[in-house]
């Protein structure tokens, strides 16, 4: 029998894995918009759990939210993506430091 | 959904109305017309105020109206905070309409992505639900993403673009992720609910405090609290300095309000918890910013490090969770937003020919190249300092009286220290205005409904220094203090 | 005129005549500055002897006469105002008097000097300074003829300012002095303390209540606080009156004019201590131990003072420490309660040394401003006016029976043998030799200068800035503007002592002023051998300070006329006491090593080290130094990386939750 | 004028807007803001006399006063009024208003209008600080002085200007937080930002003890006392001519009064309690800073070093009434102390003013301030000299001066309490003397030492009007320091009556 524990424990998973890509990935940027998506499906795997254990469905409704904003989020951030490449013809994460200090 | 449900967000549909039709208009202009871009854009701020003044409490500042189920709230708090949105967005498209006709950017998309960001800004001043939050948060970060990476052809621009949009994506999901534990631990996303129900279960609860921990982790990237500030200065620097002025000055108080909703309205009751938060990341913040800024040889820069330090006051004043603190935490982040406009406006002043004035060392010998506008940033820098009677001095005494008041001598102390450390970085500007002298003699020009409002706005530092006492009476009576 | 008005004429006239010689100098020019100050010094002589003669002979009783307030704080009232007594109308006459008398005589000294408006000035603004110390009726305004005659001595010690030897005379004169208002001040302040007034009259009245009364300064030791107020009062007394080891200034003031060597360093100023110790006998009386320290300060004094005096060659510089030596003597006087002993002592030596003085400075113009005696020598014919006064001075000074010094020296003698005060019999041996000492360095310096053969030249052609011991001009004698002033001192030189010893020092004239306490009173046990002045002179053969007088003049007839080559000899013979003698027994290095030194080595370390160093360099600009390297430093960790900064929010977010969710 | 014209307003905003009108004038019109300033600054100067000439010297209570609401929400009211402390230092301030525009007539010439517009500005604060009876309304008149000083020192000062301005700047600001910290603490405790209400208000000794510590940064470091007084021979050496005397002869004096107005009677029980520390403080800057003042090269440094030695007097003889109280039983020399202090305060005011203008007579003609650089300026400027000697003279306490008088009631007053305390004062006698003649020595007497001063003029009508007005004010306090001292006799007693009351009494049992 799956228990709320075990959900809430996938969900925490996916947060952590998700978190660690973003800063243990140094190459590429493509890889740190999957890992920010990753990071929303597990929040929303948490809503979901909790919605179905509480027996309420606000968390669901707010699970379509987050989808859509997701959604415009991956589009906005792959437009930045691609003006990125534009300018320094390199979408590697390492390169991106000429703002410091 | 009811009649007074669409009066009540009817600021919010003036605005998101005009957004369209700006968008529509744009079509349909030449290039040589765009002006009328922004004139609409001036027209929606002017009516959405009048709007908003029109709605009615009886007379009582603390009353609040909701609207769509308890999802929408309206108060004074709010609307004091919308009123100023207008105000300063209205600076930021004058400052911004100078910058942008001389460095060739001018479109309508500044207005409309601008616009789009404060219906963000008011959705997240009015929620009152964890859906409604997210949904203003978003909608203003995505707004100011694309703000950023306004100048398609800036490296840096694009550079600070994607780091906003990573980190503060990131603090999105953290946030998210708390608001899924709290709704766990609650069952529901109504903020007002959520605050019965801890009351009824009290701070025992590991995944309420989860939760609260991973809400006041997203709340500080958004006030850019240390050590989650390291996308501002990175920010301020990168984007063209019409949307550094825009990110500077309205989001910070929209962070005010949703940091007010979700922790007071929602979370009032775990108050000892998170205020101990608070305090360690605006004793932080104060020290970091402070110290950092001094040795920052770019003025955008230089004024990024200084929100920074600036944010830990606005935490300060959040923290001790009384209705006289909040007071002055909202009185402290208007008078910021007003003092950030202002400084920012300066900065485009001098950026001559669309080339950023980006240096400190661009503001030597102002006073001998225009002694009025000199006198101007010397007011804010003396107002961001803290030294009276301009306005921040007196937004600091609240902030610091309310932390008295809490019994945090201790964290007073260190502010008010590293205030005076601070305000080394400020008046170095003064000494570069006046002691020093200038690198070019060319005369500073700008149209004129930009100096009438940098005059405005530096007359305001001192104005509403002096006659501070109906802002701070408002700004306290909002919370029934 | 009522006698207010009187009063305060006596000193405000010489203030206004000091004002417009000073402020109006172009306006009046050089001969309306002479003629305003003389007038304004004349109008308050003959004032003065008005008063006096109203105490005298019109029954005139003690006057405590109030001026102004000049503020009252805390229930103390402080005032100006004059107390006329036999004493203060005593010292006004003098004062007035040989003030008046230098006044003409700088119509003649300064006569070609370009500063001559500001000398009259300041002399006249010294009368008056002088005549409020003496005529003052209570302590603030005591201090404030103290420091102000002490201004004005500064200034004309550094007339000549562009000397950098007067300049600094000036402000060693000045600092020492301050040395002894320091102590001063403390003395009023003690006053204030036990009588809560300033006012003499209610001090005097009040402090038999305070005998046995202790005070514990230094823990442990219980002093009398009659003996703080007293021994703090007259360390005031050694700055001003010169008394070892406060002596130093006085020989370096002759750098001033020499009219002001007469008038202030000689005749009036210096004497104000000893003026005040006798205004303030109330109080001294009723310390013994006081007593015994003015006593042993001015046998000290009056003895080393007149050994460094035979040995030098400048002659200002003898005739200042012989004044030293007689200021001694007043001091002993003083400490052995003959209190009328000294003022007699004082008066007299006021009108002889003033005359030395002048007598010294009409030399000095003779030979075109060289002072130094070895190129001197055979003047009587040249002057013989200066040469016969100088006589006369010199005869008084050594206490030549019938002569004024006589009569007041003797009696201080005689009153020191007479006292049973600890230490008097120490003192008593001083001022014996003193008398020895006296003899020979005065007649040493009427023979170097008046006698022998002239050790000059005389050439035509010298330029005006001739070598050592060349002259332009054959001297002659001075104008009447000089000599007449050196008559009328010589005058009462002579005859001053023999008129006045009866009624100043035995039928107690001066018993309205000062306050012996019967046991103290020596000068009635002297008094009880006193059968007028005459018989005084007759009995004088007999004892034993006129055969040491005759002896130090034997000795110098010896020495400086007969065999002239003896002085050299005698002074290879004992270099270690020459050398002492003419280094003035190196308190002046000593001085410099000890407090100049230090002091600056002091103030450059507290301001190098201590102020620029530990404080500004270290604490100020250190911590401004610390928050500028930790920016630096916190600078670098905005590293621009992004995965760092989401590594710092993670981070931040871990720790926040290990705070708040583990602990 | 009628009796209810607020003077006291009058006095603190002409001046303000007088430098709005003068800034107007532009910095092409010279001339006209010259005239302007003197215009404004001559007006206030006379209206002040009203205060002088209308006060009532036999209550303690305050006059003129004036009270509107300003912040209601937290009481802070503007309430202004004067007793016999503020009266003789606002007449102090509006004296020198007048005479550093005169000062600066001809000798600045670049950015006229700024600069006096500058001076009028702080001349409104000032007053405004005396006249203040509400905390906040004084912090902020407090604060907002370092402004326009800030830039006179900056702009208009010598080349190591910036390093001076800015250290003058945070040492100031930083000590003055501390300050506002004791200041909120009071309201928070209190419900109320009223000065005199907060002289009744009770307090524990150890709450006193830290509101004294946070009143003690900011008005130790304006005074300035030692150790906090670095900043002050940076600043003055720096500063043109008009801010250093600005400076010298008012601003300090406000740390002065902050210590009358705020420490003694709001926190009575700690001033009583930590008077030693005070006294101790002073002492060191009596007789220490003396050894400093006397190997100074640099005139201006000099005199700032002197002026910190001589505000040693000003705080020695404001909390020696302690030591009196216990040493006597007659409290006799209390009133004295502090009386004393106050009338240091006026004096040093018109000496040090009067002594930076001679150095800036000096340094107008041969552009240094160095002691090296003179010798024998009496030869040249006889005039100049005697009035430098006279004030010189009164630097050194010469009786028939200003200086004298307070140094003297302060060390009376310091013998009552403690014999040490009146010696270690009075050292400053000696070492006053010391360092003011020596320098009168190399500067004004002595040969002429070079060229510069072989073609010195001797100084014009215009500066021989400001020295000669400040002579006869220095010889007039000097000679008759009555009037002044009588202003103030209703007021020192009742401070002195209050102090000995303690207010930890009235807390009860606590």
């Amino acid at each position: 029998m799956l228990t709320l524990a075990h959900f809430l424990t996938l969900g925490a998973l996916l947060f952590c894995l998700s978190a660690a890509g973003i800063f243990l990935n140094r190459k590429n940027v493509i890889i740190l918009l999957m890992c920010i998506e990753l990071m929303l499906l597990a929040v929303n795997m948490n809503f979901v759990a909790f919605s179905r254990f509480l027996g309420n469905l606000d968390g669901q409704v707010f699970v379509f939210f987050i989808l859509t904003v997701a959604a415009a989020e991956a589009a906005i951030g792959l437009a930045i993506l691609v003006v990125v490449f534009r300018n320094r013809q390199t979408i590697n994460v390492a390169e991106l430091d000429d703002l410091k200090g | 959904m009811t009649r007074m449900d669409f009066l009540l967000i009817a600021p919010e549909l003036w605005v998101v109305t005009m957004t369209c039709v700006i968008l529509f208009v744009d079509l349909f202009l030449k290039e040589e017309r765009r002006a009328i871009v922004y004139l609409l854009a001036m027209v929606t701020l002017v009516f959405a105020a009048i709007i908003t003044l029109r709605f009615d409490y009886g007379g009582d500042p603390t009353a609040s109206a909701f609207a769509f189920n308890g999802s929408f709230v309206r108060d004074q708090m709010g609307d004091m905070l919308k009123l100023f949105s207008y105000f300063v967005l209205a600076m930021v498209f004058i400052y911004a309409k100078f910058f942008l006709r001389q460095s060739r950017m001018f479109r309508a998309d500044f207005y409309t992505l601008s616009l789009e960001a404060l219906l963000g800004i008011m959705l997240l001043i009015s929620a009152n639900n964890l859906v409604m939050v997210y949904l203003g948060l978003e909608l203003l970060a995505l707004a100011s993403y694309t703000l950023v990476a306004y100048d398609r052809d800036s490296a840096k621009g694009s550079e600070a673009a994607m780091k906003y949009f990573v980190l503060g994506s990131m603090a999105s999901g953290i946030l998210l992720y708390g608001m899924s534990m709290i709704y766990g631990a609650t069952g529901t996303l109504d903020l007002v609910a959520i605050s019965e129900a801890v009351r009824v279960s009290g701070s025992d609860d590991i995944m309420l405090v989860f939760g609260l921990v991973f809400l006041v982790v997203g709340l500080a990237f958004k006030f850019g609290a240390v050590p989650f500030h390291m996308w501002v200065p990175d920010v301020y620097e990168g984007a063209p300095v019409s949307t550094t002025l825009f990110i500077s000055s309205v989001p910070k108080m929209a962070a005010f309000a949703m940091a007010f909703r979700l922790l007071q309205t929602g979370l009032g009751d775990l108050q000892s918890d998170w205020m101990q938060m608070l305090s360690l990341l605006a004793v932080l913040s104060i020290v970091f910013g402070n110290l950092a800024a001094i040795a920052q040889t770019n003025i955008k820069r230089m004024l990024a490090y200084s929100t920074i330090g600036h944010m830990g006051f606005v935490l300060m004043g959040l923290l001790p969770g009384t209705a006289e603190s909040y007071g002055a935490g909202m009185f402290y982040v208007i008078v910021y937003a007003l003092m950030s406009a202002a400084a920012f406006g300066m900065v485009i002043m001098l950026s001559a020919r669309g080339v950023e004035a980006e240096n400190l060392d661009d503001f030597k010998g102002l006073n001998r190249r225009n002694s009025w506008y000199a006198a101007i940033m010397a007011m804010v820098m003396f107002s961001m300092a803290g030294v009276p009677v301009f306005v921040g001095f007196f937004a600091k005494w609240l902030v610091i009286q309310a932390a008295l008041n809490a019994g945090l001598v201790w964290l007073a102390i260190i502010a008010v220290v590293f205030s005076v450390i601070g305000a080394f970085y400020y008046i170095r500007v003064v000494k570069l205005m006046y002691f020093d002298e200038p690198i070019t003699e060319a005369p500073i020009d700008a149209p004129v409904d930009f100096r009438a409002a940098i005059s405005l706005n530096g007359v305001i530092m001192l104005g509403l220094g002096i006659f501070s006492g109906s802002l701070i009476q408002i700004c306290m009576s909002s919370f029934g203090a | 005129m009522s006698l207010k008005t009187i009063l305060i004429l006596i000193p405000l006239l010489p203030l206004l005549a000091a004002a417009v010689a000073g402020l109006l100098r172009n306006q009046v020019g050089r001969a309306g500055s002479h003629w305003v100050t003389i007038l304004g010094v004349a109008i308050s002589f003959a004032l003065s002897v008005y008063v006096l003669y109203l105490q005298m002979y019109q029954g005139l009783g003690t006057q405590n006469i109030s001026v102004y307030t000049w503020m009252v704080a805390d229930g103390i009232k402080f005032e100006i105002g004059f107390l006329i007594d036999h004493l203060s109308s005593l010292m006004m006459v003098v004062v007035s008097f040989i003030s008046f008398m230098v006044h003409i005589y700088t119509i003649g000294y300064m006569a070609d000097d370009p500063g001559y408006q500001r000398f009259f000035s300041y002399i006249a603004l010294f009368t008056f300074s002088m005549l409020m110390l003496v005529m003052s009726n209570n302590f603030l305004q005591l201090f404030f003829g103290w420091e102000a005659v002490g201004l004005v001595s500064y200034l004309l010690i550094g007339f000549w300012f562009d000397r950098e030897s007067a300049v600094y005379a000036g402000l060693k004169a000045f600092l020492v002095n301050r040395v002894g208002d320091f102590g001063f001040l403390l003395g009023i302040a003690a006053v204030l303390y036990c009588f809560g007034s300033m006012d003499y009259f209610e001090v005097f009245a009040a402090a038999p209540g305070i005998e046995g009364q202790s005070v514990s300064i230094i823990p442990g030791v219980e002093w009398q606080w009659i003996t703080v107020i007293c021994i703090c009062l007259f360390i005031g007394a050694m700055g001003k009156s010169a008394q070892a080891p406060l002596h130093v200034w006085l020989p370096d003031s002759m750098e001033g004019p020499t009219p002001i060597s007469a008038l202030i360093h000689a005749a009036t100023m210096v004497t104000a201590g000893i003026f005040m110790v006798a205004r303030m006998s109330p109080l001294f009386e009723l310390s013994e131990a006081a007593l015994s320290f003015v006593m042993l300060i001015g046998a000290l004094t009056a003895f080393f003072m007149g050994l460094v005096g035979i040995v030098q060659n400048d002659i200002k510089r003898v005739i200042a420490y012989s004044t030293l030596s007689q200021l001694g003597y007043m001091t002993v006087a003083l400490g052995v309660s003959a209190y009328s002993a000294a003022i007699f002592h004082l008066g007299t030596h006021a009108f002889f040394k003033a005359l030395l003085f002048l007598g010294a400075g009409s030399v000095i113009i003779a030979l075109h401003h060289q002072q130094d005696m070895r190129y001197m020598g055979g003047l009587r014919k040249q002057m013989p006016i200066t040469w016969i006064t100088a006589w006369v001075g010199t005869l008084a000074l050594i206490g030549f029976p019938f002569f004024a010094g006589f009569y007041s020296k003797d009696a201080i003698i005689e009153a020191v043998h007479a006292s049973s005060r600890w230490g008097a019999g120490v003192a008593y041996w001083a001022v014996l030799l003193g008398v020895i000492v006296t003899s020979f360095y005065s007649f040493r310096l009427l023979y170097l200068t008046f006698h022998g053969k002239p050790r000059y030249t005389v050439d035509v052609g010298a330029g005006h800035h001739p070598p050592d011991g060349v002259l332009q001009h054959a001297p002659k004698e001075s104008p009447l503007v000089v000599t007449v002033p050196l008559i009328l001192l010589a005058i009462p030189s002579i005859v001053i002592g023999y008129l006045t010893i009866d009624p100043v020092l035995f039928t107690g004239w001066l018993s309205d002023s000062i306050t012996v306490l019967p046991q103290n009173d020596v000068l009635a046990a002297v008094g009880e051998h006193f059968h007028g002045p005459t018989a005084m002179a007759q009995h004088a053969l007999q004892t034993a300070p006129f055969w040491l007088m005759l002896g130090g003049f034997v000795l110098a007839t010896l020495v400086y006329m007969v065999r002239p080559a003896l002085a050299g000899t005698l002074a290879q013979r004992f270099p270690r006491l020459h050398a002492l003698l003419e280094n003035k027994f190196y308190v002046d290095e000593l001085y410099q090593k000890l407090f100049i030194g230090n002091t600056l080595r002091i103030g450059n370390g507290l301001w190098k080290k201590a102020d620029a160093g530990l404080i500004d360099g270290w604490l100020v600009n250190g911590s401004a130094k610390l928050v500028g390297s930790l920016s630096a430093r916190v600078r670098t960790w905005q590293s621009g990386f992004l995965f760092q900064y989401a590594f710092a929010m993670i981070i931040g977010l871990i720790g926040i939750l290990a705070i708040w969710v583990m602990l | 004028m009628t009796s209810n014209w607020p003077i006291l307003s009058t006095l603190i905003w002409l001046p303000i807007f007088g430098a709005v009108v003068v800034l107007a004038a532009g910095e092409h019109r010279a001339a006209l803001s010259r005239v302007l300033a003197l215009i404004v600054a001559g007006l206030t100067f006379l209206l002040s006399i009203s205060l002088f000439t209308g006060f009532d010297t036999s209550t303690a209570a305050m006059q003129f006063s004036e009270l509107k609401p300003w912040i209601e929400t937290f009481h802070i009211n503007y309430a202004l009024g004067v007793d016999g402390f503020s009266v003789p230092l606002i007449l102090l301030t509006t004296f020198f208003g007048v005479l550093v525009v005169i000062a600066g007539w001809e000798v600045i010439t670049d950015k006229v209008h700024q600069y006096m517009a500058c001076f009028l500005l702080m001349e409104g604060l000032m007053v405004g600080v005396f006249a203040a009876l509400d905390a906040m309304l004084f912090y902020a008149f407090f604060e907002a002085m370092l402004i326009p000083m800030f830039l006179v020192i900056g702009i208009w000062g010598g080349p190591n200007k910036v390093y001076a301005t800015i250290k003058f700047f945070l040492y100031t600001f930083l000590g003055s937080v501390f300050m506002l910290i004791s200041l909120i603490y009071l309201y928070l405790q209190s419900g109320t930002w009223s000065i005199l209400e907060w002289h009744q208000f009770p307090l524990a000794l150890n709450v006193q003890k830290w509101l004294f510590l946070g009143f003690l940064a900011a008005f130790s470091v304006k005074i300035p006392m030692w150790p906090v007084h670095t900043w002050l021979p940076d600043a003055h050496v720096e500063a043109p001519t008009g801010g250093s005397v600005i400076l010298a002869a008012i601003m300090l004096k406000i740390g002065g009064y902050g210590f009358i107005r705020f420490s003694l009677p709001v926190t009575p029980d700690a001033a009583a309690a930590l008077d030693w520390l005070i006294i101790a403080l002073s002492l060191i800057a009596v007789v220490y800073i003396g050894f400093v003042a006397l190997v100074q090269e640099d005139m201006k440094k000099l005199i700032a070093y002197s002026s910190i030695s001589h505000m040693g007097f000003v705080t020695l003889g404001m909390f020696i009434a302690f030591g009196v109280f216990q040493n006597t039983d007659s409290g006799r020399g209390a009133a004295l102390g502090v009386e004393g202090a106050m009338v240091q305060m006026i004096s040093h005011g018109f000496i040090s003013g009067a002594l930076f203008l001679c150095v800036g007579v000096l340094y107008d003609r041969v552009h240094s301030r160095m002691i090296k650089d003179y010798g024998g300026v009496a030869h040249k400027m006889p005039w100049f000299a005697a009035l430098a000697v006279l004030f010189f003279m009164a630097n050194s306490g010469l009786p028939g001066t200003s200086g004298f008088v307070g140094e003297f009631m302060v060390i009376l007053a310091a013998f009552q309490a403690n014999f040490w305390y009146a010696f270690l004062a009075a050292l400053t006698l000696i070492l006053g003397a010391a360092y003011s003649l020596w320098l009168v020595k190399r500067v004004i007497f002595g040969k002429v030492a070079n060229n510069d001063v072989a073609m010195l003029e001797d100084i014009n009508a215009r500066e021989a009007l400001v020295l000669g007005v400040l002579a006869v004010a220095v010889l007039l306090v000097g000679l008759w320091p009555a009037p002044l001292v009588d202003l103030m006799h209703a007021s020192v007693d009742s401070l002195l009556q209050h102090i000995q009351q303690p207010k930890t009494v009235l807390l009860g049992g606590q």
